[in-house]
């Protein structure tokens, strides 16, 4: 299409200019400017939410790079070929079910249980609904799909280095096609949370608390890592790349601006503008917060400056921050980074002594902060009742469900783990038959 | 004195370990080798042409013992290395004719 | 500049209002907003075609580290070298000659051979052409010279580890200055191809089919890597780093959306708005839907979940819905992005078993994905006989001229290829005199 | 938020909707448009601000990448920790103190010193402003508390390898908090170097020679790594991890065009676009310049294609081109580039043999082409006189100011380096008791 | 018994592997070492400095067999290994006086 | 001739290598092993978790010599690798038997 537009106009550009000369025609002058201004607000508008989505989209980067920097390097090639493949199965399902489920209407707390995406706006239709249509459908399919595949993300950083690859791509289909998008339709579908007045503007419940939901359930059924709890004692399992692990951590940061600033879902009108460099400013200084904070209190308790805390302080406050990232200032909003910063750390050492093992930190990074942010809202807007109903539905929800799931899938598939000598020289090898760094570990 | 030098599989390395400091050994020399032996290697794809992985990676052990020591120390080495399977490894026994510590100039069996 | 505007309003704010103010004396006070939205919808245009120029550049570090984990770590240092030279070359070879060749309009086949990039549209003149001017020319030139790199890039991945570095960078000259913008003028500049009504929205033929074959014309004359093909076996020789690939693969992902989102030139109606989040849409889906079946295609076909050929099943995807991203509908983009995924596997199997030695796969995901993204879109738009011809002429045109170069340079040069002592110690000693990874290989 | 606005239209909508028809009771229909158009381009220019601001923030990972790529394994997560923490560091100061310091107004030379960031603009005053109020006042200060990021991981390079991480982690909330802000006041608050007419478009100046001038004072203070001159030879200390270097000057390259491109901080005018169109072509071009001359240069004198070094001429031309990215055409502007880039390896090696030890060649690239980008803006714009002026101001301020300030942490926290003996096994385990590739490296 | 260590040229260890298999070997323990010798390293440049790569990467060998075996496995060796250059390696013969193995506990040349 | 076999620690590798090339060494063979000994590991946290690094890096040395130099190149060993704290390491010295110079089959202290 490139040379087409340069020299004639689009099919696009000619049918707007008729509708134009319509309106034109039909009324006078003035109609032509508003067409014209609802138009290019519909562009903006877009335009704003497909860059939104890219950047989401670009989370999958890092939580790729994350996980594949936390955990032993004979387990990195797996733990990629999860993060790409739950991406594609999430987006798949998405488009196949879970939008329609999530944003096709419903009883309130049943979806009306619908297919696909529906059609895209007409450009009468939008120029008709004189201004209250802003964007393009498609443009928020790609939106949201993004956003499902990052509460997908969350499981597989908390069941890395043990689990089969395909049980894990089983319980994708599941969580992104199903459980995923009834309770995304209890709060952004218009069902009873939203009703109820519970506040959470880009998804630290929705998105954050539902991944850390499933994951334990994932954990719990799977167990720990073959020889981390010896003994009563915990023994560590250093992170393999730690470079990546930053690397990952800033990926996320940057794509956070899109899950956090696209989902005002506009930009084209002054209060809309703000909203959304408020969200930007906000979670920015909560990520900020949450590593400073999460470096001094590793240093000053482990008299180190732990780098993977400092990391999880970060996501931390960004977690937290999502669940409303407009309404605060921004120095409260770098006080609830650095809160979550702290507690996340704490969250960390608790959970990891009751056994819980999380290699990469998603139950208390998006599940503790997720909820602390959730109950932190009221700070600025919303009801504390709201709000511990709207946690209180959404863990049991898919906790529940997801539970069911890893059983039904344990016994389909003859267990999730991988045996444990395969566990020993690394699932790598044995799923995907590849070593991340073949030439620099000791099998050549 | 005699330096023993076992190869065993990695994850059998912490076990000799504590088996041997049980025993009564202050100090070992360890290092990362490929082994060829009866224990084949493995076939890999890649891309879906096949690659044989003919070695193995297994771990050396070295140790300094006098002479009396030996026989103890392989059978302790041998008991926590013990796998029953293939690829177990092996232990070589040769003579060693003196010990220097660098530190202290000491000799013999006083420098272990 | 940064404190001007916000005190006073710039040169830019100026002229616009001492225009809006013409625009209101010379006729009525309707012109005063219609010369305002011409100027808002190429302001809105211009950044829209330089944010997504941004992402297709973005790309370049996408294939950087694709190649970089695909290599062996002796020869990391000089396919990073490469890549980020060709992405430079290409860049002041297109400026000074590549561009004007390409859009600078012709016969049909012989483009007009002039040089530079012309002059930026004036305000004034993009205001007298209400409304048909809509974005900058430099921000058109910025986008399509990120695509000259694309093309080039697909090239360093299938000769790497065995061509000297300067031979190639002299190859990137002649394709990024001539062979690509050539045939780039048959199609986008408004030549034959263009005329023949050959569809090719994005670039699957102009870019992805030019420098695969380019890339096979080098192939050819240089030879397979030593030893990849011994006694009638064919050698695996595992790439060195795999979450680089992984990483790399995720940054093409999202520069696609640049590459297809932004191909669509214009985003300030409706209809372009629309478009554009159809491109997006079905770009994530035909790369999700790629990924997907090449990995299970590797489980059922070697029984273990390849990574390496589920990256190229999301990039075959990717280049084949390029060819049209915006005529079908997700469902079917998605089914595209599905065959690619199967194609390619088949296709990497097939040409190592040809004894063609592509270390990244480039000739099937770019070549082959890309022949099969041309010919699939008359599914939904375009005809067979116009798709055929385009690729047999972009194909013959990019082989011919490609292998008499490679010819050329192979004499001026003294060979293609490192002598076989240098390719036994990795070229990044022999050409760079640097090691990717000095502490962790032998050499210290 | 997410549902809402589909259905019913936000608050913001409400807002302007009730504007609009309040401008049209008022007066006629045409202030409709007016009111709508004001409105649209605030939403436009602020998202503008706001991307430019996500690709600066982007840049912090550019170089935590290139520098945890250029320094020894055994100081890997010191580095990575230093950059995250000190990008988080200057976000919470320049937000409580430095953004109202620079932009708070004052004498010309002494800013006024207030604390905080203001309100944002409420839609009643932008519209009362009529246009002049282009962006919103909380998306300025995100996009500019990036840029003191960047100023302060100019430092962190220079340093690297032996600095202990609180030593600088203090000096850094000097810096964001106070240097940086009071010499930007200079330029960019309208302080006496903007009055004096010095042109500093993007900072060459006020960021970039800033950041090497107080690396410069801390290299000074703290010596060279251990053996890196000895008996009068340079001992070369290769970098651990080249791809991490190439991807972290990849990533450089591409926040810049948010760096260069964003700092017109207005896009929704004909002659603001192509103002930030020719910033991105002209950024774009003198990156290329400076890698292709610095790789020319490098095989000519070294007889190897030294990577490092065209990596470091990307960035040098990318530093040169920032003091004007807007006023030379794309030929001069990759001159300026090409020049950089023989310029920046030439000032390596000389600051290696003034024994002023750079692991990453920050001073180079910051410092010398800084300057050099300052003193070649008349060549298109601007006087001689007033480039000079502001280079030996700004270098002046910042070198002594770094001075007196690395002396005062050097006493109060007992030295800036850490002990030899914690050198020589490196930082990482010393500083942060992690290594960065545990399982590739001896100590396992 | 004795115990063969052979130090070679890295890319000639599968040539080297096939003719000791060849050759009736069972078993061969590998590992990467780096060597100093007549055969100099090299100087490279980093930005603009000069440094010495003072050592060559080298493949050590080891192996243990029965006395008899010992001069048919240095030919076997030196017959795969030599490229008549410079920094070919050298093979050390070593006293060996027991082997055992961990998983049997054989002894002596049926250890082997 | 006897092969002396040194645990050194890394850092006095290039030290130790100058010595012995002073000394009149032409050959020497190196690599990366890890010591367990007196010199105790460190303990390490990792998000919170303690955990025990037993193992030092040490370098390895291995040196073929004629019976007559080996006290001296003892000596030079200890004289450069000596720091006077707990994990110098220690200097073995084994009997060699034959020494085959693969390039050119030489044999004996000709080979070396
Ligand atoms: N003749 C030999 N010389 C040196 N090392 C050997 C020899 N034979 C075996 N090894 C080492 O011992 C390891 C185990 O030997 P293998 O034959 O696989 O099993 P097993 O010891 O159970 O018979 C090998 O991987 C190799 O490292
Ligand atoms: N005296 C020695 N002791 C131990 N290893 C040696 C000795 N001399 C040489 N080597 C090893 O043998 C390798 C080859 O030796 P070199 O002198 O380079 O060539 P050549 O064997 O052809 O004479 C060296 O790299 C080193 O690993
Ligand atoms: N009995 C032994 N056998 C083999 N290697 C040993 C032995 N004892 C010590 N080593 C090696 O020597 C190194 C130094 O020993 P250590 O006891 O720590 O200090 P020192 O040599 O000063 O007494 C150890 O790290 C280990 O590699």
């Amino acid at each position: 299409m490139k040379s087409q537009i340069w020299k004639l106009g689009t099919v696009g550009a000619v049918t707007t200019l008729a509708l134009l000369v319509m309106a034109g025609t039909a009324g006078a002058e003035e109609f032509d400017a508003h067409a014209s201004i609802i138009s290019l607000g519909y562009g903006l508008d877009t335009f704003y939410l497909l860059m939104s989505g890219a950047l989401v989209m670009w989370m999958a980067a890092g939580f790729t790079m994350l996980e594949a920097g936390l955990v032993r390097s004979k387990n990195v090639v797996v733990i990629l070929t999860k993060n790409v493949a739950l991406y594609s199965v999430a987006c798949i399902m998405y488009l196949l079910f879970g939008y329609q489920i999530m944003y096709g209407g419903g009883s309130g707390v049943l979806p009306g249980f619908s297919f696909l995406i529906g059609p895209e706006h007409t450009a009468a239709a939008v120029q008709a609904a004189g201004g209250d249509i802003t964007y393009s459908h498609l443009a928020d399919f790609f939106f949201q799909v993004c956003f499902v595949a990052t509460a997908m993300s969350i499981v597989s950083g908390a069941v890395a280095e043990r689990m089969k690859l395909w049980a894990f791509l089983a319980f994708a289909l599941v969580l992104s096609g199903f459980i995923y998008p009834i309770e995304g339709y209890w709060k952004w579908g218009g069902g009873f949370l939203d009703t109820l007045g519970f506040v959470d503007f880009a998804g630290s419940g929705v998105v954050h608390l539902c991944g850390a939901a499933a994951a334990l359930a994932g954990v719990l059924v799977l167990g720990p890592r073959t020889g981390k709890y010896k003994n009563g004692k915990i023994k560590a399992f250093p992170g393999s790349n730690l470079p990546l692990a930053a690397l990952g951590t800033l990926i996320l940061w940057v794509g956070w601006f899109g899950f956090n600033g696209g989902s005002q879902l506009k930009v084209s009108t002054i209060a809309d503008a703000n909203a959304v460099a408020m969200a930007f400013v906000n979670t920015n200084g909560a990520a900020a917060a949450g590593l400073v904070t999460a470096l001094l209190l590793s240093q000053f308790w482990f008299r180190k400056a732990d780098l993977t805390m400092a990391l999880n302080g970060a996501l931390a406050g960004l977690v937290a921050i999502t669940a409303e990232p407009t309404a605060p200032g921004p120095l409260l909003a770098t006080g609830i980074g650095a809160v979550a910063g702290l507690l996340v750390v704490v969250s960390i050492i608790t959970i990891d002594k009751l056994k819980l093992d999380d290699p990469v930190g998603a139950l208390s990074v998006h599940g503790v902060c997720g909820i602390f942010g959730l109950m932190a809202v009221p700070l600025s807007t919303g009801t504390f009742v709201a709000q511990l109903t709207g946690v209180v539905c959404i863990f049991t929800w898919v906790f529940i469900t997801s539970l069911i799931m890893w059983l039904i899938i344990k016994v389909a598939m003859g267990g999730l783990r991988v045996s444990e000598e395969e566990e020993y020289s690394g699932v790598d090898i044995a799923e995907c038959g590849l070593e991340a760094y073949p030439e620099f570990s000791g099998d050549k | 004195m005699k330096k023993i030098e076992a190869i065993i599989k990695p994850f059998k390395l912490e076990q000799v370990k504590d088996a041997l400091t049980d025993a009564g050994i202050t100090g070992m020399t360890v290092s990362e080798v490929k082994g060829y032996g009866r224990q084949k290697g493995h076939k890999e794809m890649y891309r879906g042409a096949e690659y044989n992985i003919d070695f193995n990676p297994k771990i050396k052990i070295e140790l300094a013992v006098p002479d009396e020591q030996v026989d103890q120390m392989v059978t302790v080495i041998r008991g926590a290395a013990n796998t029953e399977k293939i690829g177990d490894g092996k232990i070589f026994i040769l003579p060693l004719e003196e010990v220097v510590r660098v530190r202290t100039g000491e000799k013999g069996e006083n420098a272990l």
